[in-house]
């Protein structure tokens, strides 16, 4: 087993305070979302990746602009990472006709083709064939695209991420497979329903890959370990499972208080919290106070501004309704 | 008597028949500890223990894989399937195996099983978690498909399925856990395929099922301050399906509306309005009318989602409509 | 013109749209060297190389995702699925994804794919290998639904399936593969949601889909010789559904009966049955019936097979009964 | 990995004899169904077993009466291994009122429950599952039956091979799986879809399990292997995962000659043909020529006499069609 927790790659500081405006902005996005479905303006549900923001901010620093992604319902942050505005999809939060998808796909199915997201997939496992298909298509058209899937540690127990797992193996296929391992599916432990202590490196060998563990609440390691493997893929050498250990701070989805884990389990995983590590490694690296409270303070200005956008937006009607079932854009069944 | 949930009605139900009766064990995921991701399996853990409520990984197969196994060998198990939504991911075992295995071995095994999940639409779950899939039930030889519509039906209803010797699919709509209502104290037991006769009018034959139950019966009062006396049918179960009921009801005023909450197409409502117009076509005074979600997915956002399934205004205009046309 | 078998036909109109896109490829379990389990990809791995079809593992669900991703990302695959009965085993990537991720992203994405499978019964394969899933498909928002009845016409829809910007969900009878009919040379490029009225007569109207179609035309041979004359319409794709043609065929004749091979519960019969009682109820001059399996699983002898399946004799009779009460 | 080509546990002449017996009478009710199949008398499809009846012999001949056969499309062998009778197998192929499920399964749905064969199935993998359902079920009543579960090397693919496998490890369920490796999928070599060279064996420790591979031509290793995982299950130890690597004569079904498969591959298998090889042991363990010519020629008679009475079967009708959908015995869907 690789175990990836130091960076191998060099990692400029340009790059570095990339990734922490990245973590910044995914923290404080997500506090927003939770703070706004506690006000009741978020009306579905919402899955936050609050704690886990290393892996998104990590691995979207590794991805080029033309890769794409393909998240899950806990999809926030891998969608903001890529450069989605945080406007559309507060709005989409919230429901409003300036939504990312104007409302009509939510908090669980976040996409913006323009950016690469290649959508958001609430239905476990079932995105892990897909992203695939993308990876396919990009070696049929000799693009050298590759496309990153997250899951959780929960996902590796399905039907699906078997069938994607061998089908990326024995196609060579330029995917790489990110298991978000936060110890916990909605309310079970993972490790209580799985016969292996590591859900997806342990099972990289059935598929013949490599088994990588890296630490998901570390940024740079998380980077480290995804350029190598989007490298390999892009070189033709095929996809790569890569399990990165994280833990999310709160309940599983909409306002859970996540009271079925240990309090000592949350306040050691709230020590390793990726947002104040990374800072606290930037200003041993010699970032002076100032230009970080920057960085915060501009991040904090755009959520701000984004509330204010989001809230601001028009109610959906009947004309989105019927709209976009077909390519026509209609959503008639009949002649 | 007692104030219940809709959702505390499941939990009452499903313990009131593994007291009676130990083959009767339970599995699905975060069902034990965590009493359901809908609270409706909350204490069973407590009262029956892991042995008998067991928590799953996310491998509906092997869940409902376990339940079929479990039954042909005599156990009753009740298995969750958390969104009815995600019977998309182990549908095979439903179909090819559970509903098929009687009839293709001759009867040599039986199922008396239950899956129950949380179905339809209202909570701005969104297009994968929203879904109304009792016509994805009701198409499938070899399944019985219940949808109750009220706390006291659950726990009969629930009791019913249980009891039952054939495969139930037991769809819980999700708008109406929150729900109240006083059920009477003791052990309630129901009988599936007997629809309910909510009203009586005389103009109209209103049919509904699950969530548009009571926007049915809400629909009619507004109707017959209107001057349009109609009967409301609570349907209960699809399969078995209660056609003496309906057929007379809808015999005894000549019209039929139906309030569907799945999709426009190769619904229940259609299949109802194509038996009353075989076999009752002469009884009829006008056009059958089938009230529906339209043939689309379900957007998320709340504003949509209402406009997409069937409301009492909805109800109110197209019966309104249809009867003064 | 040629003589070509309906799984001739298949390889032919896939051939057609490969050669003049590039952007077409195919894949599925058996479909490359061995030429398909049917026989439908015969040649085609020879013309177009193994980087264009490819052989799968039993992997339905990858198989369609990697459809799936394929289209979204400006590629027009062909998935097959063997036979319609493992829809069940992928149905969460047909119905939650494909079916449902262009409305949820609000347009951002199309999906040009064609998802052909073998389709009912008459090969005496039994409960899980013989099923009709047409109305599987037709109850899902987001699908269209193509059932072709004879080669020519395979080609023609075939062609029309691949060009299409949405999912196409392709039906080939089993029980029509090997028939011949002579097909003209050349490109054949045919139009969805265009129903064919195959025979015209005063009496009543039969609308059947596929493997129904020679049945119902052969049934209404037999009724004209005993003095009932029969229109007979081909509905060729369910959705979208050509109810012009079909209501205007109704209305000629003031009769309909519809020939279907799937169970009988939530059928496509019975949602036109229900369209035409909802929208040209007063132009009905009786019941409207439905001519269907039964709603059992299907059984492997060849003489029970017989008997579920609605056959020309049942058409004829059941026919003859409602015209003559 | 385990290779168990050897037996560790002492067989005795008589059970010798009796998996002798086993894969003869396997081997002429095979050949008699292809027969009947050219004559065109078996009316739906048929998958033998010709050439893997060792694995069907000696698993049957390490399981209780009281323990449960899960097996595929391709399960006229472990139908029949377990005392079912020929004549209702045959019948029901033929599709007669007599056959084993009146005709309404047909080949591939073989069940009789009174043997403890509980289905036969035909969509790849789904039986895995429901394997593992009767075995949480003797768990649970706290019986000591074992559920055997078979499939084949291409159904290793599907995802609810993965979903069962966890399932029976975590929950250690008293169910044994065993991979008939056949190397071919129905016209497609397994290891060209497949990401490890043993689709089983090489997949156990995605389970927790140990990897065991056995010569599936061996009747005695088999049984070996089998008695010695079902020990494990009736103990209450788990799981286990059986790879038995062996060949299939014929074609996958039907007529299908096989010709996609080189003849050297298909000369090198019949060489290692299980049944004269089980044959020439016997007689090198000093059993007598005319012994097991009786045996051959009883078997032979049992074949002839199952064909006579199958094909006098009568057609099955209309009053068994509507039949049995329900546990009431009928098939109504409305009151
Ligand atoms: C097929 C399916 N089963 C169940 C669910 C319900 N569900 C949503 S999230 C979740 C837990 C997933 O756990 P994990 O994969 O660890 O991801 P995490 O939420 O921890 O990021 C479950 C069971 C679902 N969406 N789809
Ligand atoms: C879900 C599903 N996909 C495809 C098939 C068609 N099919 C039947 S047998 C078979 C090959 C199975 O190969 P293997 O598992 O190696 O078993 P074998 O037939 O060699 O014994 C296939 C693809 C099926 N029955 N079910
Ligand atoms: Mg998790
Ligand atoms: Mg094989």
């Amino acid at each position: 087993m690789t175990t990836a927790t130091k960076p191998t790659t060099a990692i400029d500081l340009e790059h570095r305070l990339a990734l922490y405006r990245s973590q910044v902005a995914l923290r404080l996005f997500e506090t927003r979302a939770y703070d706004l479905f506690l006000e009741n303006l978020v009306k579905g549900t919402s899955h936050l990746s609050l704690g886990q923001e290393a892996i998104a901010a990590g691995v979207a620093a590794a991805m080029r602009e033309t890769d794409w992604t393909f998240a899950t319902y806990r999809g926030h942050a891998h969608t903001l990472a890529r450069g989605v505005p945080m406007t559309p999809v507060l709005a989409e939060l919230l429901g409003r006709a300036n939504g990312l998808m104007a409302g009509k796909g939510g908090s669980m199915h976040l996409t913006s083709v323009e950016h690469g997201v290649m959508g958001s997939y609430a239905i476990i496992g079932a995105h892990l064939p897909i992203a695939c298909g993308a990876a396919w298509s990009a070696q049929y058209r000799g693009t050298d695209q590759v496309a990153v899937c997250f899951f959780g540690d929960g996902t590796t127990n399905i039907g699906a991420f078997h069938e994607a797992l061998n089908f990326a193996a024995i196609w060579k296929l330029p995917v790489v497979f990110i298991c978000e391992n936060n110890l916990w599916m909605e309310y079970t432990r993972t490790t209580e329903v799985t016969a292996v202590a590591h859900p997806a490196a342990d099972r990289a060998g059935a598929y013949g890959l490599e088994s990588i563990l890296v630490d998901g609440n570390d940024a740079d390691a998380v980077y480290d370990v995804a350029a190598r493997a989007i490298a390999r893929a892009r070189a033709g050498e095929g996809p790569s499972l890569i399990e990165a250990e994280t833990y999310r701070h709160g309940g599983h989805s909409r306002a859970d208080p996540g009271k079925y884990r240990p309090d000592e389990e949350v306040a050691q995983w709230k020590a390793k919290d990726p947002v104040p590590r990374y800072r606290a490694r930037l200003v041993e690296l010699g970032v002076d106070e100032a230009t970080l409270v920057a960085i915060e303070s501009e991040v904090a200005d755009e959520v701000e501004a984004a509330t204010e956008a989001a809230k601001a937006g028009a109610i959906p009607g009947e004309d989105l309704l019927m709209k976009d079932v077909w390519a026509n854009g209609g959503s008639s069944w009949r002649n | 008597m007692a104030q219940l949930t809709f959702r505390e009605a499941i939990a009452r139900g499903i313990a009131q028949e593994m007291r009676r009766d130990d083959s009767v064990i339970m599995l699905g995921e975060d069902v034990g500890a965590a009493g359901g991701v809908f609270k409706g399996t909350v204490g069973l853990l407590d009262e029956f223990g892991p042995v008998r409520v067991r928590d799953t990984p996310i491998s509906e197969q092997a869940i409902l894989g376990a339940a079929m196994g479990a039954a042909m060998t005599g156990l009753r198990p009740i298995a969750e399937i958390m969104f009815s939504d995600f019977f998309a991911v182990c549908w095979d075992i439903v179909v090819n195996e559970i509903a098929k295995s009687r009839y293709m071995t001759n009867g040599q095994m039986t199922f008396p099983l239950v899956i129950r999940s949380g179905n339809g639409g209202g909570l701005r779950f969104g297009a994968q978690h929203s879904q109304s899939v009792e016509n994805w039930a009701m198409m499938i030889p070899g399944l019985k498909v219940v949808v109750p519509a009220n706390a006291t039906d659950v726990i009969g209803l629930m009791a019913a399925s249980i009891r039952d010797d054939d495969p139930v699919i037991f769809l819980e709509a999700k708008s109406l856990y929150a729900s109240k209502m006083d059920v009477p104290d003791g052990d309630i037991v129901d009988t599936l395929g007997s629809a309910k006769v909510l009203r009586s009018g005389a103009d109209a034959t209103i049919v509904s099922l699950g969530a548009m139950v009571p926007r049915a019966l809400a629909a009619a009062e507004e109707l017959g301050e209107n001057g349009i006396n109609c009967t409301v049918v609570d349907v209960r179960s699809l399969v078995p399906l209660d056609t003496s009921t309906i057929l007379r009801e809808v015999v005894a005023t000549g019209r039929l509306f139906t309030v569907e909450e799945n999709p426009r197409l190769c619904g229940w409502g259609g299949e109802l309005s194509s038996i009353v117009s075989e076999e009752i076509f002469y009884d009829l005074d006008g056009p059958i009318v089938r009230i529906t979600t339209p043939h689309i997915p379900l957007p998320a956002a709340d504003a949509l989602e209402d406009l997409a399934i069937p409301s009492v205004e909805r109800i109110v205009t197209t019966i309104e409509k249809a009867m003064n046309s």
